[in-house]
């Protein structure tokens, strides 16, 4: 799959190179490890709460291309599929910090929870303000568990402009904080992974390639009325809540497919709820096989303000 | 060896780093069976370029160099095992068997709080507790520094062979149950080569 | 691949209606036939050049995703693999034309030739000036052979760009079409294609899975060399231009790989030559294994004004 | 017949159009094999809906039907071969074999002004071309319509069974070049197949 001949250590420095040149004036390389690199946005965080992200190498335009203007203002990435470690980002949370504090936001591995609860720890120390928020929003994970045991996926897209919009609006480091537990605990992820060949569908496919839970034999539609059975069953909308859509590709599904899909998608979660918007994109692209990963959250009155209008990532909008 | 100096600890600390370079094909083969292959790269050859005054130092210059060059879950959670029982050896210019304990202890302690891992789960912490349980009897006996790793290093390596039957339920592991049993816990490895590097450099007199 | 339940031939109109109901406002949906569909910009044409794109379906954010403000007027889009029909471009045409005429832009394929030819003698019958230009950048198809008979690749991206930005500044029809001619000429696209098992690299795979010209076992710097070689070997850049370098990842290359690649590709060609940009994204996602179609454009002191600064469009830059 | 009216006409195209849509397995094998499978796909079934009221409507409603609903090239090569000879047969209430040779012929030399392609480049031009030959000879002898569209079809036949032999120069399907050898051009079958509908139809009496 990687394809680099010289070693999978420095790819993270690598990577963030190429994309300096492609946009020069738009990021910073602030530092860069054997094992993981930190990207700053070249918009200075003044007199707000930094957004910090962080993950394993290769993920798509998140995490990296989630940094900038209206975005995160600092990303820390690590090898191939490592977490990348708790001293970098401690440093470039340090480093950002103006007195209002850091959110870390991070996907639900074990190692990004070390490594982010390392760093958090190492900041208090030296009187840093730092609140860790792992996203936890993939329902094929730890099925039968609590809530918080279960791994991070697609919607850290969603929660990293609810953290950005939120700083920029000027609230607290513990406002933040609060909104983003509660939009956790309002948003569900599953991925969909289609066999083209037979039609053979299956629900809950994990992020390392765990089997799904649930797996048939159906067409688009079917599919679509079962994913959102699935995900509303998770977050049980509201009535005054509008929900937010989210339908990602995996690699082999393009960008067509992606928008028939969504439409599908559309039509059966409008037969029973509120849509607040459909955002379709290639947000995380892990190579996963063809099918998707379809995200709900169900935000009310106090989330929605932080959901609205456009932003441009590299890559991507949301 | 009753006791170490600060020299004396570093020597020990290459040796057992040494090691775990040389378990890396092992340690490699067995995270990629269970995880994602890229346990025990690159752990700590920069010691040797450095000086130390106090134990403290050598201890927290390693926990804060596994915790900087490392990135996954181990780097972090090696870097626990040697910070968290700094407090123990404040102040101290050798440690015998006594100080040892105290601050391997805090250091298992460390990771438990941070990991929040039980036993049974196969990590690292499945080493750690025996070898914490061992090494306390044979302070019953003895202050011998290399007596207590000694003890240490016995109590880590049948916890290995008691993660081999064990059904992962923390993290990237536990999602392939099946295909775990049968392997030990790469984490659990690393912890008994380490702890036996250090018995083996520190109990030659 | 395509796993369609419902039939091939509302496939444009069902990924249409996706798109519609993602954005609202941004499009509408022109007409949609059997075998074709056609988006427009909600920006209307008014007192310019139109610009009219086309294509078969499922190529990526191009065509359809280039339709917008500062880009694209209209996209007509055809059945998967099929171009579009004949008529449905003249339909598009006929509505967007202010009198000041119409490009028709496409890849040149037979296909969409010949459609877009058609389309163009309809709309000459009723007195509407139309200009078609097919992109011809694909230097791994018909080697040998005069430039204008090769295929259309990635180039059309940067094509679309520049037509949009000369008809905004007002430019004739036969002053976009020249710009357009010459863009045309100091361009070049090369296929990519990487077997990550083996480190064999195989050089001008065709659109429809043709194969390559060369293979050979090398590493990312060397088949940057080599890539960069290939590709100012057939345009020749002249001292007085600058490159636009373009990296666009096959489906099984990721966001990262792409701006590793593009780091190597960037350093080989500036040892040599001056670059204007580097785009890299998703522009063109054809289902094509793994590995990267790299294009080179040599823009003079004409081509540039219409080259500057970010466009945004659904899921891009450039 | 040696001439036939708006209405004979209609029911030949229908015949036709159904023989195409008969054939559409075999043709989409064909070209599956050397291009995109997409070939003869929702063909003229709209005709039976309409009423003409001269050869020239029913053609050019034929012509424009083909370009609006196909897409790919054959769509718009077919819409062109019954549009382009429109003004032979302009003011015409019923055709004879003249005035259909004419038709075609002026529909062919549009097929390969818009096409561009060489005989031999192994298109529906190596059909069509031995089609308007043997029709050319047929008129010396008769100008009945059946015996016209007889000729063309048998030319038609000849033209498809050279194009297994030939190479692709045009079209998608020149980038497999070793591989189109041994089959026909499925463009070229469309022709034959559409002509001896019109034959069929159009030969009893
Ligand atoms: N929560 C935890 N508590 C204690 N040890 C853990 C925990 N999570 C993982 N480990 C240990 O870490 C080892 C994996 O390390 P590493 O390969 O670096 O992690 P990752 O799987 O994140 O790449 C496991 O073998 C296990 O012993
Ligand atoms: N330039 C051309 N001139 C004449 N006939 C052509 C030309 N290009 C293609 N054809 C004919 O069109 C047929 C293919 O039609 P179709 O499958 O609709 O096209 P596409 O390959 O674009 O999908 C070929 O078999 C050939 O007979
Ligand atoms: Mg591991
Ligand atoms: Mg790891
Ligand atoms: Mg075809
Ligand atoms: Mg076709």
């Amino acid at each position: 799959m990687h394809w680099f001949s010289e070693g999978r250590e420095f790819y993270a420095r690598k990577w963030f190179t190429g994309m300096l040149k492609a946009h020069p004036g738009r990021w910073e390389l602030f530092d860069s490890q054997i094992s993981s690199a930190t990207l700053f946005s070249s918009h200075k965080v003044t007199d707000r709460v930094a957004v910090i992200i962080s993950s394993g190498g290769s993920d798509g335009p998140w995490s990296p291309g989630f940094v900038g203007e209206n975005l995160a203002d600092a990303v820390v990435v690590g090898a191939p599929f490592t977490a990348p470690n708790a001293y970098a980002i401690y440093e470039a949370a340090k480093a950002l910090d103006t007195g209002r504090g850091v959110i870390l936001l991070y996907n639900n591995f074990m190692g990004d929870y070390l490594n982010n609860d390392m760093a958090e720890e190492l900041l208090r120390i030296e009187g840093h303000r730092a609140i860790q928020i792992p996203v936890h929003d993939d329902i094929g994970m730890a099925r039968g568990e609590s809530r918080e045991n279960r791994g991070g996926r697609s919607g850290i897209a969603i929660m990293t402009r609810i953290a950005a919009s939120a700083s920029r609006a000027g609230l607290s480091l513990d406002e933040i904080a609060n909104l983003l537990k509660k939009a956790n605990s309002r948003m569900a992820t599953i991925c969909v992974s289609i066999d083209t060949e037979n039609n053979i569908v299956t629900f809950g496919r994990g992020f390392s390639d765990e089997p799904g839970f649930k797996t048939g034999q159906m067409g688009m539609r079917e599919t679509a009325e079962e994913t959102i059975r699935l995900l509303t069953e998770d977050i049980s909308p509201k009535t005054d809540e509008k929900i937010l859509l989210m339908v990602n590709p995996l690699r082999l599904a393009g960008y067509d497919e992606a928008y028939v899909m969504g439409n599908y998608l559309y039509d059966s979660l409008s037969a029973n709820y509120n849509i607040l918007r459909m955002n379709v994109g290639a947000y995380i692209h892990i190579l996963d096989g063809y099918g998707f990963t379809i995200t709900l959250l169900s935000a009310d009155s106090e989330l929605r303000p932080y959901l609205e209008g456009v932003i441009n990532g590299d890559g991507f909008s949301i | 060896m009753r006791f170490a100096d600060t020299t004396a600890l570093k020597i020990a600390m290459i040796e057992a780093s040494r090691a775990i370079i040389a378990a890396e094909p092992e340690l490699t083969r067995v995270d990629s069976v269970i995880g994602d292959g890229d346990h025990g790269i690159g752990l700590i050859e920069q010691l040797s370029e450095n000086n130390f005054s106090t134990p403290y130092d050598l201890f927290h210059a390693v926990g804060l160099c596994l915790v900087k060059s490392m990135g996954g879950s181990s780097g972090v959670l090696f870097g626990t095992l040697f910070i968290s029982g700094l407090e123990e050896i404040k102040d101290k210019d050798s440690l015998n068997g006594v100080d040892m304990a105290a601050f391997l202890s805090g250091g298992i302690q460390g990771v438990i709080r941070r990991g929040r891992a039980n036993p049974g789960d196969k990590t690292m912490v499945d080493a750690l507790l025996p070898a914490e349980s061992e090494m306390n009897s044979a302070l019953k006996s003895t202050d011998d520094l290399g007596q207590v790793l000694k003890a240490a290093h016995k109590g880590a390596l049948s916890g290995v062979e008691s993660t081999k039957n064990m059904v992962s339920r923390l993290g990237r592991s536990k999602n392939f149950r099946e295909q775990v049993i049968g392997w030990p816990d790469p984490g659990a490895m690393s912890v008994s080569i380490l702890l036996g590097g250090l018995a083996n450099s520190l109990s030659q007199d």
